[in-house]
């Protein structure tokens, strides 16, 4: 069968994202030096056009002999990274232009890249552009995880080397692991289609294979016990970029894991599914217990976003379209929320990377509004009504329970308390002690948008959840289903 | 417009409060006036409301009335649907007039005041919503809406007070900063939520034992859930909901709440929320799981007298004014809990009776508490002495309150508390009336002991320069409350025939059944 | 105006005159004016219950007339009739015949207090007659009752007013705390009557007591323990020498006349109750017959003229209690009445003697009569009408209690009331002959007749204890059937002990150079009554086992309970922190971690298969 | 030969790479470990093709390389910052974020 031009149809916003991302290396080339702060609108104007394009142009149906499927299900994870990439970009504005004036070109290149990644990934079909779009998405992020080298002139960010030397040797271990798994599974099952690679005989080898794919993917997400990167990441690379990092391998990983769990591994998940338990239970526990003594609150995010990931994981375990659409919708409410809370930090501390509980005390005095948006997405995380992850929490837990699994409900209530332990103890710092300073915090607008469309957001979604839901729910089902 | 208003009442009591919070986050901070009026208006709003629905509660007709349905959710059957019953009408009435002694209380607060009130009306929209929503969810949501603005409420605006490291824990003491008030605070929400979680995972084993498709209560009502669901739900629900309720042991983030809570915090935590927890555990876990609250009666009502008891022996032993109210709150809140499990007609009533006469008394109390303890800088009783001479309207209102917790005739309390023992002595298991009894007692002992040690004998003794009498809105809420429990306390008619109707239509679900299934064991 | 309305009137009255006076501040700091506002309450209240003391001498069941109180419906029961809780009014004779004497002493009593509190601040002036308006308002609640459930509401209200009266001097730490004595004893007994009405209404549907109820036996022994509480029957007597502390008119109105006999009005109203419980009845008498006996023992040796007649007034109300334990409502009834009126003069007139020296001490009064023609006359009556001497109101109405109880064959009780008639006299004429008649002493100099405000009262109640006697058939038709006084052995022997009492009481203390010798012989009894070994174990067990038990709940709960909530977030914390050193920061550690993982789980996943 | 026989040398590979992994000090060196394991996969994918008798196998190996040059790519310019930062290329040296 030759590829027609047709084929490139369900791909037509991947490709202009692709092109938009050379067009904004072509500009820098011709931008002179303390203008360049123009190809971050430039991005942000592409990524809003392509969002607003997803609208508007029909990207459903297969391309390339059923290697790419387009349809309900790609869209929405499109949709997903397009949000985040837009509000990284906003956010990152400021903070590329004050920290790498000269570099600012190669930061939305990477960025644009990554997000080819993760918007081609979920509607792949076929192992060999699942491992390709995936390490798209994974080998830019760690160049941005290091972006703030040594020589950088404020001279404090010793630690961004080894944040990025961290996630980076981690994720090539992890790619290594999952190069091996995806040899074994093609050899076993012949096929590198996932529906092909569904009708395999489970042999040991394959299961060999199947579980060294999935904890070759359980490192991007994070999940327990590959999580170790996540929380030295977080803390050493810059604020932006870890707001970025906190939720787009996440996105990535969980379509991966989607595609590879429920439709490649469909007929043999029966030795999964006790390793995803045994996964889902360690990250709620190390996630929500490590987060408990941190300091620094990039660092506490880091473990709490562990355990946010036992929760996706529930939704996957469950394996019903049910529960797989729960995990969509959570991972958007998650998507806002974590952003929401990463920019606010880098209102606080723009200059630094790691940032102590202390720098917040008094924030609502100094700026009560931020205070009030921290306060929002702190309680989303958390679970608590009214803010978008209480519905994705409590969905979860649905779709848990339907799934026979009332302990894990049980199990994951009583986290989601201790987690409001660390998260009340950052909205104490900013709410009940006296401000540290009595400086007024310079917020940009750029970055006070991107707050403002997070906490947007996280109320909107959490005021009236039901458009997001349904779309999510019908996503999972057309994927379930195999309509893409 | 007036039929607009008329049509939506219910939803106007639950918004107005949550509107007025909003303005007054947009008001500028300098402008102090105008956020207290903005909060008053959202008071009055409600209670005026509250008060309307009452007079157009129809008795004849009974049942829910007043039905409002919104499509949240449609997908998996979550309404945002609101209407009213016996008991509802009268706990709207106990939230408008909490509310509104409550701002009046804290009107001139002078740190922060903006925040301060803007949580706090989103607190009692909250109580209004879980008061009226008739979807389990929407009851959920209120309800968490209604618990978890506490944690800044007393976390910012709180006080002090040490305890002293004793027992096999004092080491822990010594890592938390037992009696601050982010330690309480922080104890507060987490026991809470703690309940909410047990309560979220029986919501979501009814909803799909009910069929997946709907919360709505009266759905869920009418299903019969399998035995053996009921019989692990609702020790779930009762706990959970029981948490807030202050049932033992799940209390103890009470005394240390309540004690570090500020004023209007303290009204309303003690007057209403608790009654959210008590009204869940009736409303929800009685109601929608018949066989399980059979089931378990005998151990909620068992539990419920340790409460009342417990609660009252606790509150003799503290030297801390607020420490006392808190623990007469654990004892009279056991008898709620204890009127709930009699599955009687009168149980019932007085169950519900005594939220709306404890929240009126316990409002009071801490409207109280808060006056002495900003003019004498200190809560410690025996430190105090002789009060009444600078302070006497503020000793007789006091005395007041201690008389209705006490059970005297004549105050709110006394009907209440007669009712839920009569109920006791019908139900199953008579001798729940006698600690019941005995613990009206103990509450005279420690109540009125407390009230002499403070007010009257020698004294005061030069420290306390401060002391004077309440002043300006202070009275509106004083004589207010006051008013009001001399009022229902001698014509109770006026609440308890609305709380009788729903008693009587929504009891016979629950207790019909254990009668006969008694008759039978015979 | 109808009876009820009357009744209303008498009750309600009273009730806005008290209400009005706490929300209005001016009013009740105007001086003399509360005072007179109140006195003209008391005096229409007075009125309507005489007019209805007219009807009731015609017609004995006047009215009932009830009203829904609180919604009641028993789950499944057939009734199509919703049953109700009720309060109400009812009018019969010995309601109306309460009524009078209730009306009738509080008018004197806010009369003479006029005078009385006269130099008192004006704000405690006027919270004094709000407090004795609110009195009112509660004992006639608690007299209209048409059952006993509103008995009980008035009987919990007038004990409010009793602690707020008592405590009315509540600068005086001895007098807060009298005041919570009197208040926690008598709540301490009432929880028998909230039982006994809760045991009643639960099995006979109502709280009327009339009927045949099986539970009669329970249900009577719990009311008669509020009684014991509120007519201060032994062991639950200890809170009436306290409220003393109260002023005296209090004392005379609340602690001697009305609300202490409220507890035998209860067994009066309740008679047909009690009547089903025989052995309640006889637990009565000889609780009565004790009290009888013991209060007029220890009386004997106090030298606080108030503390006498409060120990004197729980020995009357152990007669009466006495007589209806015997099963005689008239008896007991009669009793009362006559009582109120002696005692509430005596009170009235104790006071005038307190008020002219400044002192209670009986010693420091001596030779007052001189001074005191009026006062010390009214006194003297009211001892005489006290020690059953014949011809005065109590020798008509003991002569017929110890005949009751001598018929009922209750002898032991019977002995003891003997005993208790003749110490009666005996200390009675003690306090006479060393107040009145005694050696001057230097308190009194000053002493002289009090003004018309103080003796007019004394005037008024003198009249019926003079001859309240006399009535006792037509009285005694009005709430049982009708009695006529008859000469008896049994009332003469009462009669010449309590003469026997008097000459006694003369010769030791009236006479010049009295038997000194005789005064050893009622030493040891002095140390016992001084001893308060009652009031002993009652304090222990407040102090030491109550607030002890307390204390050890209070620190249960601090240091266990709480401290268990405490270790388990403390021990979640613990956990997170001791996880930290797994995180070392070196990269290999990582990569270590995850392979080791990678190869585990496919153990464990082998392993599962 | 048979399939086994290529797997056997593949898993020797990988574990080799492995081992390298965990032992090596040098960041170049753990590179180099890592591409070990890498390749021991693209063994297996060459030699599945070849007895599976289709050639996606091929194909999947021939990205996989390309994928991996890129990884080292990146590799070794984060190992030149870290050298540049530190001085040293051990990687026990970057451990300062930890706990």
């Amino acid at each position: 069968m030759t590829p027609t031009l047709e084929d490139l149809r369900p791909l037509s916003l991947d490709l202009a994202l692709l092109l938009g991302a050379f067009a904004v290396l072509t500009v820098d080339l011709f931008l002179p030096h303390g203008r360049k702060r123009a190809l971050g609108w430039l991005t942000l104007a592409l990524l809003l056009g392509v969002f607003t394009a997803s609208f508007f142009v029909d990207v459903s149906g297969p391309a390339f002999a059923g290697t790419y499927l387009g349809g309900p299900w790609a869209l929405m994870w499109k949709r997903i990274a397009l949000c985040a990439g837009a509000l990284t970009t906003l956010a990152s504005l400021d903070h590329v232009d004050r920290h790498f004036p000269t570099r600012q070109g190669e930061f939305y290149l990477l960025l644009l890249f990554c997000l080819t990644g993760m918007t081609i990934l979920p509607g792949v079909r076929d192992i060999i552009p699942l491992i390709i779009s995936f390490e798209l998405m994974g080998i830019p992020l760690s160049v941005l995880a290091a972006y703030a080298k040594t020589e950088d002139k404020d001279g404090v960010h010793k630690h961004a080397p080894e944040a990025g030397l961290k996630l980076y040797l981690v994720s090539a271990v992890s790619t290594a692991i999952t190069l091996f798994g995806l040899s074994l599974v093609y050899g076993m099952s012949g096929a590198t289609k996932l529906d092909a690679i569904a009708h395999a005989q489970l042999s040991p080898l394959l299961s060999v294979g199947m579980l060294m794919t999935l904890a070759g993917l359980a490192f991007k997400i994070g999940a327990v016990p590959f999580h170790m990167w996540i929380p030295d990441t977080y803390q050493g690379a810059p604020t932006p970029v870890v707001a970025f990092l906190s939720v787009a391998p996440k996105a990535s990983g969980f379509a991966a894991l989607s595609a590879i769990l429920l439709i490649a591994f469909r007929a043999n998940q029966a030795p999964l599914a006790s390793v995803l338990v045994l996964s889902i239970v360690a990250s709620l526990l190390v996630g929500n217990l490590m987060a408990l003594p941190q300091n620094d609150v990039k660092r506490m995010l880091g473990y709490s976003g562990i355990a946010q990931v036992g929760y996706m994981l529930i939704g996957l375990y469950t394996g019903t379209s049910y529960g797989v659409g729960m995990l969509l919708f959570y991972l958007t409410g998650y998507l806002v929320s974590n952003l929401g809370v990463f920019f606010v930090l880098e209102v606080v501390a723009p200059r630094r990377f790691g940032v102590d509980v202390s720098e917040l005390d008094g924030l609502v005095r100094r700026a009560p509004w931020l205070g009030l948006a921290l306060l929002m997405f702190l309680l989303s995380l958390a679970g608590i009504p009214f803010a978008v992850g209480f519905w994705a929490k409590f969905f979860i837990f649905m779709a848990a329970y339907r799934a026979g699994q009332t302990w894990l409900v049980l199990f994951g209530a009583t986290m989601a308390i201790v987690s409001l332990f660390y998260y009340l103890r950052v909205a104490r710092a900013a709410f009940m002690q006296p401000p540290a300073t009595n400086e007024t915090l310079q917020i940009r607008p750029a970055l006070a948008a991107a707050i403002i469309v997070c906490l947007l957001g996280v109320v909107g979604m959490g005021l009236y959840p039901a458009p997001f839901l349904e779309r999510a729910a019908a996503a999972a089902q057309a994927f379930l289903e195999g309509q893409g | 417009m007036g039929n607009f208003a008329h049509a939506h009442l219910l939803s106007i009591i639950v918004a107005a409060p949550a509107v007025a919070a909003l303005v007054v986050l947009l008001l500028p901070e300098s402008e102090r006036l105008a956020i207290r009026m903005a909060a008053l208006f959202g008071a009055l709003c409600s209670l005026a409301g509250s008060i309307e629905v009452l007079r157009t509660y129809d008795t004849a007709q009974a049942g829910l009335q007043r039905m409002e349905r919104y499509a949240l959710v449609p997908s998996m059957g979550i309404d945002l649907s609101l209407a009213v019953d016996g008991w509802g009408v009268s706990l709207l009435l106990l939230t408008g007039i909490i509310i509104t002694a409550g701002v009046f209380a804290s009107f001139t607060l002078e740190e922060r005041p903006k925040e301060f009130f803007a949580l706090l009306l989103v607190l009692v929209a909250g109580v209004f919503g879980v008061f009226v929503a008739q979807d389990i969810f929407v009851f959920f949501l209120f309800y968490e809406v209604a618990v978890l603005p506490m944690y800044l409420l007393i976390g910012v605006w709180g006080s002090h007070g040490k305890v002293e490291a004793h027992g096999p824990f004092a080491f822990i003491w010594k890592r938390f900063d037992v009696g601050g008030r982010e330690y309480a605070a922080m104890k507060l929400t987490l026991m809470l939520l703690v309940g909410s979680a047990a309560i979220l995972v029986v919501i979501i084993a009814m909803y799909f034992a009910a069929g997946g498709t709907s919360f709505d209560l009266t759905h869920l009502a009418n299903t019969k859930f399998p035995r053996e669901l009921q019989l692990w739900a609702f020790p779930l629900l009762w706990l959970g909901f029981g948490s807030l309720a202050g049932v033992f042991p799940f209390h103890t983030w009470s005394p240390d709440g309540h004690a570090a809570a500020p004023t209007a915090v303290s009204m309303l935590h003690a007057g209403v929320l608790m009654k959210l927890g008590a009204f869940g555990v009736i409303r929800i876990g009685m109601m929608l799981l018949p066989e399980g609250a059979r089931y378990w009666a005998p151990w909620v009502g068992g539990i419920a007298v340790i409460n009342v008891l417990y609660g009252a022996l606790s509150a003799m032993s503290q030297k801390d004014l607020k420490y006392i109210i808190a623990y007469s709150s654990v004892s009279h809140m056991g008898v709620v809990m204890l009127g709930a499990a009699t599955l009687t007609v009168d149980g019932w009533n007085g169950a519900i009776y005594q939220m709306f006469a404890h929240g009126m008394m316990t409002g009071l109390f801490f409207a109280l508490v808060g006056l002495i303890y900003g003019r004498a800088h200190t809560r410690l009783i025996p430190r105090m002495g002789g009060f009444a001479k600078d302070m006497p309207w503020v000793a007789g209102f006091f005395v007041l309150a201690g008389l209705s917790s006490l059970g005297l005739p004549g105050l709110a309390g006394f009907v209440a508390e007669f009712l839920v023992f009569m109920g006791a002595w019908q139900s199953a298991h008579s001798w729940w009336a006698i600690p019941g009894i005995v613990g009206a007692w103990v509450t005279a002992v420690y109540v009125l002991n407390a009230s002499r040690t403070i007010f009257f004998g020698t004294g005061p003794s030069d420290e306390f320069h401060e002391l004077r009498d309440a002043h300006g809105t202070e009275w509106v809420a004083l004589w207010g409350l006051s008013l009001c429990l001399m009022l229902f306390g001698s014509y109770p008619r006026l609440i308890l025939d609305f709380i009788h109707i729903a008693t009587n239509e929504y009891l016979p679900k629950v207790a019909l059944v254990a009668d006969q299934l008694a008759v039978l064991a015979r | 105006m109808s009876p009820i309305q009357l009744a209303l009137l008498a009750t309600f009255l009273p009730l806005g005159t008290a209400f009005s006076l706490i929300v209005l501040p001016g009013v009740r700091r105007a001086g003399k004016l509360p005072g007179y506002i109140s006195v003209v309450t008391a005096l229409v209240a007075l009125v309507s219950a005489l007019q209805l003391f007219a009807y009731g001498l015609e017609v004995h069941d006047i009215a009932r007339v009830t009203t829904q109180w609180l919604p009641h419906s028993v789950l499944g029961a057939s009734s199509a009739a919703p049953s109700t809780i009720e309060i109400g009014v009812l009018l019969d004779g010995l309601s109306v015949s309460m009524l009078v004497v209730v009306c009738l002493v509080a008018f004197c009593v806010q009369v003479f207090s006029l005078g009385y509190m006269a130099d008192e601040p004006p704000a405690d002036f006027g919270r004094y007659f709000t407090w004795q308006s609110l009195f009112l308002f509660a004992m006639n609640t608690l007299v209209i009752a048409p059952n006993l459930l509103q008995l009980f509401l008035g009987w919990e209200l007038v004990g409010l007013v009793s602690y707020l009266l008592i405590g009315y001097y509540w600068k005086k730490p001895s007098a807060a705390r009298a005041a919570l004595k009197a208040f926690w004893i008598t709540k301490l007994a009432d929880m028998g009557l909230v039982a006994g009405l809760i045991v009643l209404f639960v099995n006979t549907g109502s709280f009327n007591w009339t009927g045949t109820v099986a539970v009669a036996g329970p249900v009577t022994l719990l009311l008669f323990i509020a009684v014991m509480g509120k007519s201060a029957q032994f062991p639950l007597h200890v809170w009436l020498p306290d409220a003393m502390e109260g002023p005296t008119p209090v004392s005379a109105l609340l602690h001697a006349a009305t609300m202490v006999a409220a507890g035998v009005f209860l067994v009066a109203r309740a008679h047909p109750l009690f009547e089903q419980a025989p052995n309640t009845q006889n637990f009565m008498a000889y609780v009565g017959g004790f009290t009888a006996l013991f209060a007029s023992i220890v009386a004997v040796v106090q030298n606080d003229i108030k503390k006498v007649l409060a120990y004197s007034t729980c020995s009357q109300l152990g007669y009466m209690v006495c007589a209806l334990g015997a099963g005689s409502q008239v008896a007991g009834f009669f009793h009362l009445t006559t009582h109120a009126f002696f005692k509430a003069m005596l009170f009235l007139a104790a006071g005038g003697l307190i008020h002219a020296v400044h002192s209670n001490d009986i010693h420091h009064m001596g030779g007052l009569f001189r001074k005191m023609k009026l006062t010390s006359g009214a006194f003297i009556i009211g001892a005489l009408a006290l020690a059953g001497v014949p011809g005065f109101s109590g020798f008509f109405s003991k002569d017929l209690i110890l005949e009751e109880v001598w018929e009922r064959g209750l002898y032991l009780p019977f002995a003891a009331l003997l005993i208790a008639a003749f110490l009666t006299a005996f200390y009675m004429g003690r306090v006479v002959f060393i107040a009145l008649f005694g050696k001057p002493s230097e308190h009194a100099e000053h002493a002289h007749e009090s003004g018309f405000a103080m003796t007019f009262p004394l005037v008024v109640l003198a009249i019926p204890a003079l001859c309240a006697g006399y009535f006792g058939a037509e009285l005694s038709g009005m709430y049982g059937e009708a009695t006529h006084f008859h000469l008896s052995p049994v009332g003469m022997t009462a009669s010449a002990l309590g003469l026997c009492g008097i000459g006694l009481s003369y010769f030791m203390f009236g006479a010049p150079q009295g038997g000194a010798a005789l005064r050893t012989v009622f030493a040891p009894l002095g140390r016992l009554a001084a001893s308060g070994i009652v009031d002993k174990s009652f304090l222990f067990g407040y102090r030491t086992v109550l607030r002890g038990f307390a204390g050890g709940i209070g620190w249960f709960d601090r240091y266990i309970i709480d401290g268990l909530m405490n270790a388990i977030g403390y021990v979640t914390l613990e956990v997170g922190a001791r996880l930290r050193p797994l995180q070392t920061g070196k990269v290999q550690d990582y990569v270590y971690v995850m392979v080791v993982a990678t190869i585990a789980l496919g153990t464990f996943a082998a392993f599962l298969r | 030969m048979g399939l086994s026989a290529y797997l056997l040398v593949s898993a020797a590979l990988f574990c080799l790479g492995v081992f390298g992994l965990l032992t090596r000090r040098n960041a170049v060196g753990i590179l180099a470990s890592v591409e070990l394991m890498a390749n021991a996969g693209n063994i297996n994918l060459v030699a599945f093709a070849r007895f599976n008798g289709n050639a996606t196998g091929q194909i999947f190996a021939l990205f996989s390389t390309a994928l991996t040059v890129a990884e080292v790519v990146v590799g070794l310019a984060l190992v030149i910052l870290l050298y540049r930062s530190r001085g040293d290329v051990l990687v026990e040296s970057a451990s300062e974020l930890k706990g």
